[in-house]
């Protein structure tokens, strides 16, 4: 498998306001938070993709997956920022305010573990589709180790997981994407709707969740965005 | 090997993934071969795996192929299942049996429930392990499906006497949690709730 | 044969009743053989099995020998399971994969950190695809979360024997690279010619 089937994504390139360069170089830059994430129009970027778009292309599936997955971390990073500040429990976030020099190394590890990965995944399929012999003899009694403690990390793990991640940072949730996506849809079929018309009476969490309902319809070509520029007023419009 | 592997190649592969025998029809169709084309791998494959060279050996019976050992070498084979330390459970197979151990005995379809995907085959390779057995049927839930434990070599194997040996669920797990894992676990005993079709 | 099989013959025995890769100290003994005696049977072995032409392969994977199916029969072998092979792995796990194997043995905490994004369910579709396993647990953090690190089936899967088989994390970038992350930082921290926004 060549390099490029490997990183679905590494020839799309953005031309935005604040960055031009590779895609995936945007996302390691915002990850990291050296670009502002309310710089970045994300209607932009949606807009970039769907014009390289081509289903002429071998991996189009492979790269529209890609495309969606980090547009939809995008939009979580978005609403993140705009709900109050999340605790994290790690200790990473003391580390807001990184030198230069930390940040070059954080991207360089990560950029690096991205290269890993590829070079993971060629040897995983050169190496798949090959089965081990089925000739196998059961072991002999009182050969097998039950540890006791990875049964006791075992439970934890199993029974914990159903948990519902913590949203307390986020106060109550009152409203679904799929909630807001219905009240875009119904406002449309009036004619273009005003973004800030539609957030005006909501909170943060609201609009957070309105604007990823709007980057949703985009995406699936039920709504254009249109805004002239950036910060500048932004207005749905009904596709026909 | 090129991308079309010979008819012997892949009677070779099919034989090496099957415990049991497999008929010369089975291996035709696995293979999408002709029952003659098989005949003639399997000709060249006797050949290859022969009694009198190799230590592996191509077998005949119940009416069908089968790879096994030759019985010339069963002295190291018996060592080595003697010596060899048995593959170390994977992390789904410690699940399993920590379900088991602390909510069972239940069965395959609570194993899951609890688990929140399907664990048959982590079960399946458990009791083949002699890990959990079957210990009775649940008759209340629907289709009376056979409710698993942990067995006495799944002692054995920990080291441990009893239940009783392993830190009570409540040091491990927070009582929310576990009170959604058994409303989980009494959910998948009742009638599925989608509604049944006309038929 | 005759009573007294050759070294080939024992080893490749000893490969057919082992589902798992039998390092060359393990074939050694059990076949009471040195391990001169064993390297040359594997070396006999290995043309016996070649990806050439067999359609059973001899490989060297996670410190050991194991046989296998060749992967150009790999459809027909699903054909006859019945089993569709498994779905590949996403981005994401490999990303996992490649902290762990270069950083790890590492907690969830610090892979999520690595990556950048909250990497738990990844980890824990790889800890069900016995890919990724807990080995211990860190104790000088909160809570002592546990350590994870790659398994046997992290080698088998690669196709590598040991952490050593792959490239040094130093060489995958290129220092051309390493300018340009230098480059892009020093440039997106130049003063924004947007006007900020309040929040």
């Amino acid at each position: 498998m060549t390099n490029q089937q490997g990183r679905p994504l590494h020839d799309f390139n953005v031309e935005l306001e604040v960055y031009s360069g590779p895609y995936e170089w945007l996302l390691a830059l915002l990850l990291n938070e050296e670009i502002e994430i309310f710089e970045v129009p994300l209607r932009e970027i949606v807009g970039l993709y769907l014009d390289s778009r081509s289903m002429e292309r071998e991996n189009y599936l492979e790269r529209d997956t890609d495309f969606a997955g980090s547009a939809a971390a995008l939009i979580l990073l978005k609403s993140r920022m705009l709900s109050p500040v999340f605790e994290a429990e790690d200790h990473q976030d003391e580390e807001t305010e990184l030198s230069p020099g930390q940040l070059v190394e954080k991207l360089t590890l990560y950029l690096k573990v991205k290269r890993g990965a590829e070079k993971l995944r060629e040897c995983f399929v050169e190496n798949s589709g090959m089965y081990p012999s089925a000739h196998t003899l059961p072991p002999r009694p009182g050969k097998l180790r039950v540890e006791s403690k990875k049964v006791s990390l075992a439970v934890r793990r199993a029974f914990s997981r159903l948990v519902e991640p913590s949203v307390s940072h986020l106060g109550p949730i009152t409203v679904s994407i799929q909630d807001l996506v219905a009240v875009i849809q119904d406002s449309l079929s009036r004619g273009p709707l005003s973004y800030e018309e539609l957030v005006r009476d909501m909170d943060r969490l609201h609009s957070a969740l309105a604007f990823a309902a709007a980057v949703s319809l985009s995406s699936r070509g039920e709504v254009s965005l249109s805004q002239p520029e950036p910060f500048g007023p932004l207005t749905l419009l009904p596709e026909k | 090997m090129s991308e079309s592997p010979s008819a012997t190649a892949l009677v070779e592969a099919i034989l090496l993934v099957s415990e049991r025998p497999v008929s010369l029809e089975g291996l035709a169709s696995a293979a999408d071969l002709s029952r003659a084309e098989v005949r003639d791998a399997l000709g060249k494959l006797g050949e290859k795996y022969s009694r009198e060279r190799s230590g592996i050996v191509l077998r005949n019976v119940a009416g069908g192929y089968q790879l096994a050992t030759n019985r010339a070498c069963a002295g190291a084979v018996e060592r080595f299942r003697k010596e060899a330390r048995p593959a170390p459970l994977s992390g789904a197979a410690y699940e399993v049996l920590s379900c088991v151990l602390y909510l069972g005995p239940m069965t395959r379809g609570a194993i899951s429930a609890a688990r929140g995907v399907n664990s048959d085959a982590v079960v399946r390779s458990l009791i083949e392990r002699d890990l959990l057995a079957e210990v009775g049927t649940d008759r209340e839930s629907p289709g009376s499906p056979a409710l698993l434990d942990v067995t006495e070599g799944f002692f054995i194997a920990a080291g441990t006497n009893s239940r009783d040996d392993f830190p009570p669920l409540e040091t491990l797990v927070k009582p929310e949690e576990l009170d959604r894992v058994r409303e989980r676990v009494e959910q998948s005993r009742r009638p599925s709730p989608v509604p049944e079709e006309e038929s």
